[in-house]
């Protein structure tokens, strides 16, 4: 019996092979051609495929790369304990114009590396850290605007369709998303005010939060979602990753639910223009243009005007800011064409234009009033008129949860 | 009416893997109907025999016929297939299911995934109580139910099968004596039935009063076989026990000295609760072995353990030069000055994979001499200790980093003599000293608990060897069912007359 | 909270019991049988993996859960072959699979989708799902609640389930009445594996939607915590699975309420399940031979 | 402290050691046909693999510092199996001794008091199952599983709560300058140091002390040590105990020892896993402590040439952890050695 064993066994893991050869496919393609240089991008332990700021990222790289000729290296992390291996082994050859780091979590790895490497110039994404040294660009998005928008957004279907709650989904505590439930709250003050303006009727709209202590596990955010749609939020907006797919999945739930093709309810999606991965479900995202940041660092390095020190990209900058039909088809054109087609074919549409179609339908269900509403909330942010709070610690937006008007809450920012 | 064979055993040997020969070519025959006894002292190859019988071991040769017609058992359910049963000393019952779906595994008819019918089972079952004239609850899971029922249930489970032999091994060991009255009753009833009984016994008694011939086995032959009308205990335990004495050992008068080890009322419980021990007392004197007869399993283990602090004692006291010992633990009483060999090597007494220095340290790590500093171990002294001991013991081993499994059986037991002597004990325990060890080494023992006597040391000797405590002990004590039948000097009785105090025949019964 | 909630957080439980509930009636069959596995974790992210390509690949969401079911046949045997057969430990071939599947997802989702860590089913590979105005129900959640029961019955009312457990709790007494105790172990580990399969590529193929390289999210311990929990019993098990899923929903439901730190709801069922086994509240004994070879003598 | 390698080795079986070598073999084998089914370069992956853990000095210091948490859960481990018992709690223990070194180098910013508040709370950790085990006969298995997923959750609250960082609360506070471990060069702290003495201290107590010996003993053969005089209550008692200090002073180390942050993320992401990973250590090093100083360079070196081999072969990290579960699962085979070379045998024949 043992050597009949022995021999499945063996068996067994032959089977495995073969399966996962039949599985195998893409992967390994190196490109040939001369390049003119190379740069190199480390991500964050999400990695690449979270449809959020490491796609992103690469959105960025790879398109700066290709105009440029340059030959694009990428490197995932493991763990935290792998980001200061992957800089310092990537900067130690020394062949890379620019080195990107994707995430706040990197700050205190690139600040060591580059400290020991100052003829290597790096780009961090999210990283801020007043003692930086000087070959180090720090690219920061002002989250808060652009969550402003989202929730003047939220505020305004909610108030107009007579509901009185909102909600947003996060990932893990982190300070960093406080500055999007800031921003995100604060919009939703301001839709009270201009909505009681517009129409004289008041509106008080809640705000239903909840941080899932996850960016992966899309049960948790569908499960959240879920509760918040259950009580009564009309519109979700998800900051979590991918935790985050299950809110889209639980709008989209609801809808069938009620028989509907398109919302309210809706959610919001964040990073990217995730507006494609549901359309009808999701009504706008949250861009924060990392790509753009990225771009901006390889081209200003490409062309010699790479400065050390902070890069700040808000409204103004068109770092932030909400998605437009066209920005969703970008990033949509961005995928890999196998993936469009599957995703046509899974929507039902027949051309990218039909999906560009009822993308713009779903923008169609809500009047546009509120849309130019939301406009001009951007245009006194850009213009400076409107401060959005940025809460970076517990006692900060625990002041903007507090805080009863937007004008409070601006004082909080001021 | 002409009696017919219902099992044959021709010229069955058996050969353990380790070279052990249990059984040297034994003929056995039963009848139809008949209550067999197989009578015998332990390690006499009764239950290796029946285990043969019922498919759990494989002769090495030999031919086994049922109702004149070859067989090969490859397990036991084929033997039970042929109509053979057999309830085991140990019971393998599932203790969390109750009667009734113990007794129908494997049996419960109808497809694997239709529904068991419990009435229909229960019915079938209630039948076979009623015709044998004996209840089990069904109901209660057998865990909660005492040994005697457990052993009911396990002999419904064979008779459900319509086994037509059961055989049943040392079934009242564990039985109180109102409950061997009514398994005598069921077994009675079950041959009325027609059903053939194989009974595995030492106790005379019961073997006298049940069966219809008995079968007499000594170290893996057969002596004999009797009609039980015809047989008396004296001569069953001649045959049982008799024997040519091999060894002679050189023992000098020597007057005993003071008492060093003192059991009074000793009572203590084996591992199921059962009273193993029963108010015991003896002592052992400087300058004395003492030694302890009988067959195995009347309580000396659970005696053993009891002084030697391994299991702590239901009643009664135990003394070491006059300090009270009782429920005191290992470490403290090696320190008193008492020794134990203990009676099982492989499992107590050595640890396999440990090397021959790691076990000549066994029981020995407190000493300061081989304590480098507290707590170190000084190996070096470790290994000077084991090297002398080797030498002095003319232990052959391949060095003493080996691990103590390269040893032979002998020298293994040598190691653990000469370990526990080490000590410098004024008490020696030495339970089954020389057993599954080649001649040269039991002889070497037995001269060496001897000397030790001599020296003035007092050696308690527990042995299923008849011989061994004969020769040996000053004086003996013969256990059965946790009591001594007699307290004699060995050269005042018969073997006989120890051959039926370990059949549970009391020594002034014998006298009258 | 008015009715509609509460049915809410109903059909929410009842979608997120499943792979907890179909992990723990597969747990306790196998462990009813005697073979302990701490692998479920992996189980569950492989066959979410496996699941979901093979649903993708013939476009239909029951292949996909056929296909998470092969998947932990495998594993299955796998773990049979060297417990039972091989006599090996019980515990440290687990280790081995919840490694591997934390490098063959994500590696394996890099390999085959091109994108990392997480990948969208499509439409046509996910299962159909029943729409009512509170939410979603799969037809899942009654396979489920069926192979609970149905696994109870065989176990505990027919002949198989008898000597299944027999050979959990005392393999000497089931060998001598002629049950291969080899081949019923082997077996109940493989059953049990391969429920862990279905209730992974549940995960993916029907109830999410997608796949994530961390999606197993501690389930397949949770589900191991409910197994000990229900007393190795699998219509417990499908009470335990759903009140795992109930609480589950309502801390979700609960939390915007912000009434206690998230992380204790989270403790709770692993110091339930360590405050039943200590003995402190009711009685959880393992079948007798858990996690023990057997070897004939 | 003077003795022959040649005792270690004794100590240590070496047959055992092929199997895992063996083991490794068929986990390198497997992995590179996973490869090359995907269409990587299995040799160019394994040679940049080795040249990042071992081609260069910040390489093999990487090695080395991947290698010392490794080690420490793998003792604790190792600690159990010697003396039977499956103590699968390092993690928990672990997140203790880094929230302890947090927690109390911040009262009193001393690098010993903080590693030793570390081994504290870890073996503090691991007393519940100890005593679960002792006294009530929970088998260790899931009392430990349910452990470290308390202690996860506690942590996490820690520190998202009371320890965040006020000034960059992605973090926890950070461990204080003058406690941090001494670095030695190239991002390496003196921790691989402590965590080899740990390794040697351990085998000490395991061949040299008393209650080493009646540790293996009662692993061994728990009647035999209660007749030698030992309890084998107490052995467990002190394998968790110990293996729990082993794992918090990891835990510890990893927080003080390892730049540039000196904190606990949010999420743990820098705490996770290093006890699941020690059992797959102490189980290729064959729960010895001076294989488990080889196996943890081994998967230390594994972890260190991930960098160069994505960037170089372009191959996805994860194959690593595919290695090291086919690594496990082989290990788990129980006679590896001699299964192959009746295979073998019966493939000449």
């Amino acid at each position: 019996m043992k050597r009949w064993m022995a021999l499945f066994l063996i068996g067994l893991m032959a089977i495995s092979v073969v399966a996962s050869g039949c599985i195998g496919g893409g992967g390994g393609g190196t490109t040939t051609t001369e390049k003119k240089g190379a740069i190199a991008i480390v991500y964050d332990v999400g990695g690449r495929g979270d449809l959020s700021f490491n796609d992103m990222a690469y959105l960025g790289a790879s398109k700066a790369a290709k105009d440029f000729n340059l030959e694009l290296t990428e490197l995932q992390s493991n763990s935290e304990d792998d980001y200061v291996k992957n800089l310092e082994t990537l900067a130690s050859q020394k062949k890379y114009l620019l080195i990107i780091a994707v995430g706040f979590m990197m700050t205190d790895a690139v600040k060591q590396v580059a400290s020991e490497y100052p003829d290597q110039k790096f780009a961090i994404i999210d990283g801020f850290d007043k003692d930086m040294p000087k070959n180090v660009m720090m690219i920061l998005f002002k989250e808060n605007e652009g969550s402003a928008l989202a929730g003047a957004l939220a505020g305004l279907i909610a108030a107009n369709d007579g509901k009185d709650k909102v909600g947003i989904v996060l990932g893990m505590e982190i300070p960093v998303l406080y500055k999007f439930e800031a921003g995100y709250r604060f919009g939703v003050k301001w839709a009270e005010d201009y909505y009681k303006q517009k129409t004289g009727k008041e509106a008080k709209i809640d705000v239903l939060y909840q941080y899932t202590g996850s960016f992966g596990d899309a049960a948790k955010g569908k499960a959240a979602a879920q509760a918040q749609l259950q009580q009564g939020a009309w519109v979700i907006y998800q900051v979590a990753g991918g935790t985050g797919l299950g809110v889209f999945d639980a709008v989209a739930d609801e809808l069938k639910a009620e028989g509907k093709k398109m919302g309210p309810p809706f959610a919001i999606g964040v990073d990217s223009a995730q507006d494609w991965i549901k359309p009808g479900v999701i009504i706008a995202s949250m861009m924060k243009r990392v790509d753009v940041g990225v771009y901006t660092a390889v081209k200003d390095a490409v062309n010699g005007n790479f400065k050390g020190g902070v890069l700040e990209l808000g409204l103004k900058e068109k770092g932030v800011g909400l998605s437009t039909v066209d920005d969703v088809m970008a990033m949509f054109n961005s995928l890999p064409e196998d993936t469009q087609k599957q995703k046509l074919k899974d929507l039902g549409f027949n051309s990218k234009d039909e999906l560009k179609q009822y993308l713009e339908q779903t923008r169609g269900q809500i009047p546009s009033w509120i849309w130019d509403a939301v406009d001009q909330l951007k245009q006194k942010i850009i213009s400076g008129e409107i401060k959005v709070p940025a809460p970076m610690d517990k006692q900060g937006i625990e002041a903007v949860r507090k805080a009863q008007t937007w004008q409070e809450m601006e004082n909080l920012a001021k | 009416m002409e009696k017919q064979p219902i099992i044959e055993m021709k010229g069955i040997v058996k050969v353990y893997p380790d070279g052990t020969k249990a059984l040297k070519g034994v003929d056995l025959t039963v009848y139809q109907g008949e209550i067999l006894g197989l009578l015998g002292e332990n390690g006499a190859g009764k239950t290796t025999l029946m285990k043969i019988l019922f498919g759990m071991l494989h002769p090495t040769s030999g031919r086994i016929l049922i109702r004149g017609k070859e067989v090969q058992f490859r397990s036991p359910s084929d033997a039970i297939t042929h109509g053979i049963g057999m309830v085991h000393q140990h019971f393998t019952l599932v203790e969390v299911f109750d009667a009734l779906h113990n007794i129908i595994l494997g049996m419960e008819g109808h497809g694997l995934f239709s529904r068991i019918d419990v009435k229909k089972a229960r019915e079938k079952l209630q039948k076979l109580m009623n015709d044998l004239n004996f209840q089990v609850p069904l109901d209660v899971p057998v865990e909660d139910l005492p040994v005697g029922v457990q052993q009911r249930i396990e002999i419904l489970k064979m008779l459900f099968r319509d086994i037509d032999v059961l055989i049943l091994d040392e079934p009242t060991a564990v039985l109180t004596p109102i409950e061997v009255e009514e398994l005598f009753r069921v077994l009675r009833h079950l041959k009325e039935e027609g059903k053939t009984i194989i009974f595995i016994s030492h106790k005379l008694n019961e073997v006298i009063e049940l069966t219809d011939r008995v079968t007499v086995i000594r170290k893996g032959e057969v002596i004999g076989t009797v009609e039980t009308k015809t047989a008396t205990p004296q001569l069953l335990a001649r045959m049982m026990v008799g024997r040519d004495v091999v060894l002679r050992i050189e023992k000098p008068p020597k007057e005993a000295g003071e008492p060093i080890l003192k059991v009074e009322n000793l009572s203590v419980k084996g591992d199921r609760g059962e009273k193993a021990v029963k108010s015991l007392s003896f002592e052992v004197r400087a300058g004395e072995i003492f030694g302890i007869a009988g067959v195995e399993g009347n309580g000396q283990t659970e005696l053993i353990e009891a002084i030697t602090g391994l299991r702590k004692p239901e009643n009664g006291r135990v003394y070491l030069n006059n300090v009270d010992i009782t429920g005191k633990g290992p470490r403290e009483l090696y320190g008193l000055g008492m020794a134990h060999i203990p009676e099982d090597r492989t499992h107590m007494g050595l640890i396999l994979e440990m090397t021959v220095t790691e076990n000549a340290l066994l029981g020995l790590q407190w000493k300061r001499d081989f304590q480098r500093w507290s707590g170190v171990i000084n190996w070096r002294r470790a290994r000077g200790h084991a090297k002398s001991l080797i030498e002095e013991f003319d232990i052959s081993a391949p060095g003493t980093e080996a691990p103590v499994k390269s040893l032979s059986g002998g020298n293994q037991q040598k190691l653990i003599v000469a370990r526990e002597v080490s000590k410098a004990p004024v008490l020696i325990v030495a339970a089954q000293p020389t057993r599954g060890v080649d001649v040269a080494s039991t002889e070497y023992i037995r001269n060496y608990l001897v000397k030790l006597r001599n020296e003035g040391k007092a050696v308690l000797l527990v042995s299923a060897d008849l011989d061994e405590v004969v020769q040996l002990s000053d004086r003996m004590g013969i256990i059965y069912e946790g009591e001594f039948m007699g307290v004699v000097k060995p050269e005042e009785v018969s073997t006989e007359e120890i051959g039926m105090m370990m059949g549970g025949i009391r020594y002034e019964e014998i006298r009258k | 909270m008015d009715l509609g909630a509460i049915i809410s957080i109903l059909f929410m439980s009842l979608m997120a019991m499943v792979p907890i509930v179909l992990t723990s009636v597969g747990a306790a069959w196998s462990e009813r049988a005697g073979v302990v596995s701490i692998g479920y974790e992996g189980v569950l992210l492989m066959s979410a993996f496996f699941g979901a390509i093979f649903a993708e690949l013939t476009g239909h969401a029951t292949i996909g859960l056929l296909g998470g079911i092969l998947v932990g046949i495998l594993l299955g045997m796998l773990h049979g072959a060297i417990t039972v057969y091989l006599k090996g430990d019980h515990v440290i071939p687990g280790i081995g699979i919840n490694l591997l599947a934390l490098g063959v997802v994500p590696f394996g989702i890099l390999a085959y989708w091109g994108t990392a860590g997480q990948h969208q089913l499509p439409l046509n590979a996910q299962m159909w799902h029943i729409s009512t105005q509170y939410g979603e129900l799969s037809p899942m959640v009654g396979v489920t609640i069926v192979i609970a029961v149905v696994t109870w019955w065989v176990l505990f009312k027919t002949p198989l389930g008898l000597r299944v457990r027999s050979v959990g709790e005392n393999p000497e007494a089931a060998d001598a009445l002629g049950i291969n105790v080899e081949k019923y172990r082997f077996w109940s580990t493989v059953y049990g594996h391969a429920l862990a399969g279905l209730g992974g590529a549940y995960m993916s193929v029907d109830w999410l939607g997608l796949v994530h390289k961390t999606m197993s999210g501690g389930r397949g311990f949770i589900a191991l915590a409910n197994m000990v929990f229900s007393g190795w019993n699998p219509l417990v098990s499908l009470i335990g699975g759903w009140l795992f899923g109930f609480f589950d929903a309502l801390a979700s439901w609960l939390a915007p309420k912000h009434i206690i730190p998230g992380q204790f709801i989270l403790m709770l069922p692993y110091i339930m399940t360590l405050i039943i086994v200590a003995g402190i509240i009711g009685k959880a004994r393992p079948p007798k031979w858990d996690g023990r070879p057997y070897k004939r003598e | 402290m003077k003795k022959s390698g040649s005792e270690i080795l004794e100590s240590l079986n070496i047959k055992a050691l092929i199997e895992s070598l063996i083991a490794i073999f068929i986990g390198f084998l497997i992995g590179a046909i996973v490869l090359g089914a995907f269409g990587y370069d299995p040799l160019s992956a394994y040679y940049w693999l080795f040249q990042g853990a071992l081609g260069s000095t910040y390489g093999i210091a990487s090695t080395l510092r991947y290698a010392t948490p490794i080690m420490l859960t793998a003792l604790t481990f190792a600690l159990g199996t010697r003396t039977g018992i499956f103590n699968i709690g390092a993690e928990g223990s672990f997140y203790f001794g880094a929230i302890a070194a947090v927690i109390f180098t911040n009262i009193w910013a001393n690098m010993w008091f903080g590693l030793a508040m570390g081994m504290l709370l870890g073996a503090l950790w691991a007393l519940p199952a100890a005593a679960l085990k002792v006294y009530r006969g929970v088998h260790e298995v899931i009392s430990t599983i349910m452990l470290n997923w308390i202690g996860w959750f506690f942590v996490l609250w820690l520190i998202v709560g009371p320890y965040a960082n006020p000034n960059d609360p992605n973090k926890t506070i950070r461990i204080p300058i003058e406690a941090r471990l001494p670095n030695i060069g190239y991002g390496l702290s003196i921790a691989i140091i402590i965590a080899v003495i740990a390794a040697a201290l351990t085998y000490f107590l395991l061949w040299h002390t008393t209650l080493g010996f009646s540790m293996r003993a009662s692993g061994m053969n728990p009647k035999a040590a209660r007749y030698g005089g030992m309890s084998p209550k107490k052995a467990v008692m002190w394998s968790f105990i110990l293996g729990g200090l082993l794992s918090g002073l990891g835990g510890a180390m990893k927080i003080m020892g390892e730049g540039p942050t000196y904190a606990i993320s949010q999420g743990g992401a820098n705490i996770y896993g290093f006890g699941f990973d020690g059992i797959g250590v102490s189980l290729v090093g064959r729960n010895h402590p001076l294989g488990i100083i080889l196996a943890a360079l081994f998967f230390g070196m594994l972890r260190a040439g991930t960098a160069l081999m994505q960037a170089e072969a372009q191959v996805p990290l994860e194959i690593i952890k595919v290695i090291q579960g086919i690594i496990v699962i082989t290990v788990a085979i129980p006679g590896l050695y001699d299964l192959i070379k009746k295979v073998a045998r019966r493939g000449a024949a």
